[in-house]
């Protein structure tokens, strides 16, 4: 087991598959000689040179086109945005380019490219670099969205992405950069579309995202203190979905809370709740919590920050209404 | 200029398969048969053939909602692609694509393109991939004075030109993007002008000279190939018909179409031939005849063709998951 | 009562409220001399001259920033966008700007803007011109969507939304365009937030959205003749929600399918059925089922078309599967 | 070049007052007081100042991540921009905005904003507003060379040239987009070449010259003014300090930083003043005193402010519509 954090998790899967596969290759704006806003790429310029570590201008759209050329025609790209926020201005890439490229051609083009953007608040950095978009990209069939709350999930995750045949949506949250866990010694990858139990428990299912996980493995432990047991369940992929280990949990809980960072209207928490409203109905014994952000932007001061972001409190909260 | 009679009679054959292909196409979706939106290419063909002829199979381009002149240039089959406009399984795209999808990555064909400007970043990232795996791969990226005002231009020129990519641009500038005449849409009159704002080459050229066309895409193309980054190629043109079929394209004045149809780019390279005795009329229409043979069979493959079945539509999403399809 | 084209009664309100306002104009590609690739704007340029009707370059995001930057200085701009799958590639403009600058700017700025956009499949016109996305929309605090789906509630609606202070995203169905239907004599606003029960019935509530409206009805009438009596409810506007007309519909019946045009997973489909599971949950009687898209890009031959598109026979299924 | 001792040393006041401001807020950063990004202006005032020194208060602007200059520049108040900063009550945006998204509209400040070129087209539609409500108001558009690579700028000039719109584009080329040199993002020299693609005047001036940029500024100004149409103005600068507070700038040679310090905008307009005798050091002293003043108060001011209530979170998503907040 080595130590590392999230972000040196990060680097280290892209190290990995960089020494793997000529093909794999990085861009984005200031992952070079500044090492990326969060000092993901940080010393990748220098070990694979300027050749596979692209500082791009600030275009988006044309990084994500160029990913999406080069995926086409033989290379496998990982390009960065420097936030979530900003894929905004790269959607008709994503959504109408990579993603269907495959399915409009007949199934006759793979489009390997993984598209890397650090999502969530928690910095004071505000209504455009603070979002969680995640569930804009499950809309979009074509597209497969990872989220990893740990540097061991991060580092196996990446990997999978970057070996996947299709476009990843790759979600980092920024806080999580600079958390430290542990990590096996090989790089091996971790399947998309594998949950994993953070938790064992059987009064409540605690199903979490990114930050959330941590937030929800904290409420887990108050509420163990007042004996209610939660299992806490990071889905990791957002699509594909490991339904299974989800509903399985529920076999045995018949209770679910969802906490995602998202604002709560159209989240991908809503979606979750969904598929169980249709699919798990019979085993419910009450109804379905999401924990979620606030309908509104993401404000600036700290004060406001924290209320509209979901935290222990309000996840424990939930628990108790329905347990 | 001294261009082979080979190159000539093969340019001529090209540009004669659009302008048969499009004529085809345009009755059959009169008649029903080619279904969605279909934009046709009848006028422009000196553009695509003047450019594609300068290009190898293994060269990539992307193409726009206009596409059947640049994918039967590229060496499209008309088959594949009669039945792709069919809605039919035997399609380039299996019937999922249409008219705006037609693709033929084999051919280096990356796509026609729904989305106005969708292609000129791809494009450049096709030619990125050309230069990082160090082939003498080339991309063309195909697009109207229309999508001359798109985001997607701006970016994509600029990164290809920091990064001396091997990516030629050719806007077909036909006057119009739908409705809007260029003098309404830019205040420019040559779109090659743009060029200076990433510093590289611009070069306008008379769109319906197939000679012209031919000439100035081999120097950009040579110049792409060898490392000496891209071009923006201007090919002044004009389309015949409305902007899709069914337009009444109530907003152009009758003489300026009459006008450029007096250009027809096939009536002058035809011209050309003949006055010039590079192939007598006969060897001509002989070339001719034996096109609309070709549409014939295309049209003939297509009528023939099944439609997909129903559970093709969850296919191809991606390369390993397979949704549940809709049982009724 | 006058019969008008759902088209016609767009048109209808545009006129109305240039007429009643000077500070209303509208931009778009093609609007003017072409009148709209489906006709909506048919004789305004004649009516109202270049200056409020402004054919505008193919620049989506010049269109919709446009609109903010008029919309924040006085003007009351209607954006037409050709096919609500453009809108990505102005996503940032219409999340990032007008659904935030407001919020951002502490409350100190109005942003009175309506985006048009047709949305839906049925016209093989394929992956890059069918798609539904107002779940993405719905996501993003600061902006309401509209989805009429009749002539009167297409002219009532916007009519509205127009005289709204918020950005207002006004979804379209290009289906519905030529069809006609009875409109009120005199040109009233809908209020927006505030849902039509199409139809009365007992046994199940259907919500549905758009052309979904019109099949789920004729599912109505098939439902009838075996003794189900179907209540149908358009909720007009997704944000603000009529939440109380669906809630109580569902004390009565205690049943609920709920139908939309968009790719099921993340829907906003899934949206509505979260809130239920998580509000209504004790009224349920059975399982929340959601006839939706199917999870693929739009096809473009007609029979697969067809098959990914819900229909009547989908929605009847839906129906007796919880009846 | 006649510019009078008012106008003069109301831009000496006002660049002044940007430096005394930023140099505050970055000590206010360290101590942890000023939250969230913080990108400084310093280094930058006199293009700010001398472009704004043009306008009138009901004159548009839009700005961007590095607004405090042209906040400051336009007329905004130290004391609700610092209260901002801070994240309390009284700032500007209530502190629900921060550094990057100022705004005051009152004063026709149309707001700072996160998205690199998200106020291109922004200050295309105030200007657009301002000729449709005909008034003689202008939008200027304030963006760095970083940002003239981006979509927006594209679209934005475009659709400003056709429409003849009153608005100015001001490139504060400051050579760098973060740790991206201006040659190693675009492949022009001058910025103001981009002028040519729309078939408007560009014009490149010393950013670090007060004098130059007003007059510059003047011309662009009143030609939008007068219905000519929009001008880019491409403004050549640098920033001091990193890109925003806590970047070490280790992409930055120590040689061309110390240049670039020996071309102070301010201390060249205080040469010029003294050397022309407009005012006496003494009058420049006190200026300055007066200004540290306001500044400390802007410092006390937003110090004793109380931050918002929690309640405040849900309010002024819409003008209409207030979410539940969270009960804890
Ligand atoms: C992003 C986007 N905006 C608008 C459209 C609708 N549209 C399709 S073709 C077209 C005109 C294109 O004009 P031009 O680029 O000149 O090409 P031409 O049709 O003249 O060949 C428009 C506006 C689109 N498909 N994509
Ligand atoms: C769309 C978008 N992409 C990237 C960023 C991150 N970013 C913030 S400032 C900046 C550099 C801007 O450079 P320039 O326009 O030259 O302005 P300067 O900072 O030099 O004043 C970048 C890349 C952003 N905020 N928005
Ligand atoms: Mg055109
Ligand atoms: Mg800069």
């Amino acid at each position: 087991m080595r130590i590392m954090t999230y972000a040196e998790a990060l680097r280290e899967a892209l190290r990995n598959e960089m020494k793997r596969d000529p093909r794999v290759f990085l861009l984005g704006e200031d992952i070079g000689v500044f090492g990326g806003t969060f000092g993901v790429t940080k010393g990748l310029l220098e070990e694979f040179g300027e050749d596979r570590v692209r500082d791009t201008p600030i275009s988006e759209t044309a990084i994500t086109g160029v990913a999406i050329g080069a995926a086409a025609t033989g290379m496998r790209p990982v390009a960065e945005l420097m936030f979530m926020d900003f894929v905004t201005v790269a959607m008709d890439q994503l959504v109408n380019q990579a993603a269907k490229m495959r399915y409009m051609f007949g199934g006759k083009i793979t489009i390997p490219m993984v598209l890397r953007m650090p999502a969530g608040a928690g910095i004071q950095a505000a209504a455009q670099h603070s979002q969680s978009l995640e569930a804009w990209f499950t809309h979009v069939p074509g597209l497969k969205v990872v989220y990893p709350s740990t540097p061991k999930d991060a580092l196996g995750l990446l990997i999978s992405a970057i070996r996947d045949d299709n476009p990843v949506v790759f979600v980092e949250h920024k806080v999580l950069y600079s958390m430290k866990g542990e990590v096996p010694d090989t790089n091996e990858p971790i399947p998309l579309g594998v949950a994993d139990v953070k938790r064992e428990g059987e009064d409540v299912t605690i199903v979490a995202t990114g930050l959330m996980v941590h937030k929800a493995l904290k409420a887990a432990e108050e509420l163990a203190k007042e004996g209610i047991e939660a299992e806490v369940i990071d889905p990791r992929t957002l699509f594909p979905l490991d339904k299974e280990t989800i509903y399985s949990s529920l076999k045995k809980t018949h209770r679910i809370v969802i906490v995602t960072e998202e604002v709560k209207r159209g989240s991908w928490a809503g979606e979750l709740a969904a598929m169980i409203a249709e699919e798990m109905f019979d085993y419910l014994d009450a109804q379905i919590v999401r924990v979620c952000a606030l309908n509104t932007p993401i404000p600036f001061t700290t004060v406001l920050e924290n209320v509209v972001i979901p935290n222990e409190v309000d996840i424990i909260k939930a628990v108790k209404s329905i347990v | 200029m001294e261009i082979s009679r080979e190159v000539l009679l093969d340019m001529y054959t090209r540009m004669v398969k659009i302008r048969k292909f499009e004529e085809r196409v345009a009755e059959l979706f009169a008649q029903g048969k080619v279904l969605g939106f279909v934009h046709l290419y009848i006028g422009e063909e000196a553009v695509a053939v003047g450019v594609c002829e300068n290009l190898k199979e293994e060269d990539y381009i992307t193409s726009t909602h206009r596409g059947h002149g640049h994918l039967i240039a590229k060496g499209g089959d008309l088959k594949y692609m009669m039945a792709e406009l069919f809605g039919k399984e035997t399609g380039y795209c299996k019937g999922k694509g249409g008219s705006m999808h037609i693709a033929d990555a084999t051919k280096g064909i990356l796509g026609a393109n729904g989305i106005v400007g969708g292609g000129f970043p791809i494009a450049a990232g096709a030619a990125l991939s050309a230069k990082m795996r160090g082939t003498d791969q080339v991309a063309v990226c195909f697009f109207g004075d229309g999508a001359s005002n798109q985001a997607t231009f701006h970016e994509a020129l600029n990164i290809a030109s920091i990064w001396k990519l091997p990516v030629v641009f050719v806007c077909e500038n036909n006057l119009y993007g739908i409705s809007m005449r260029q003098d309404r849409h830019q205040a420019i009159k040559d779109i090659a002008d743009r060029a200076v704002g990433y510093g590289i080459p611009g070069v306008t050229v008379d769109g319906n000279d197939v000679l012209a066309v031919y000439e100035v895409a081999k120097e950009a193309i040579n110049r792409a190939r060898n490392g000496a980054g891209p071009t923006l190629v201007e090919c002044k043109t004009y389309r015949y018909r409305g902007h899709f079929e069914g337009d009444p394209t109530v907003y152009r004045p009758k003489e300026e179409v009459e006008e450029w149809l007096a250009k027809d780019p096939i009536l002058r390279l035809t011209r050309y031939i003949l006055d010039n005795d590079i192939a007598s009329e006969k060897e001509l229409k002989d070339i001719e005849a034996k096109i609309i043979e070709e549409v014939e069979e295309a049209v003939k493959f297509a009528e023939e063709s099944p439609y997909p079945k129903e559970e093709a539509a969850v296919e191809d999403v991606y390369t390993d998951i397979v949704e549940e399809v809709r049982v009724r």
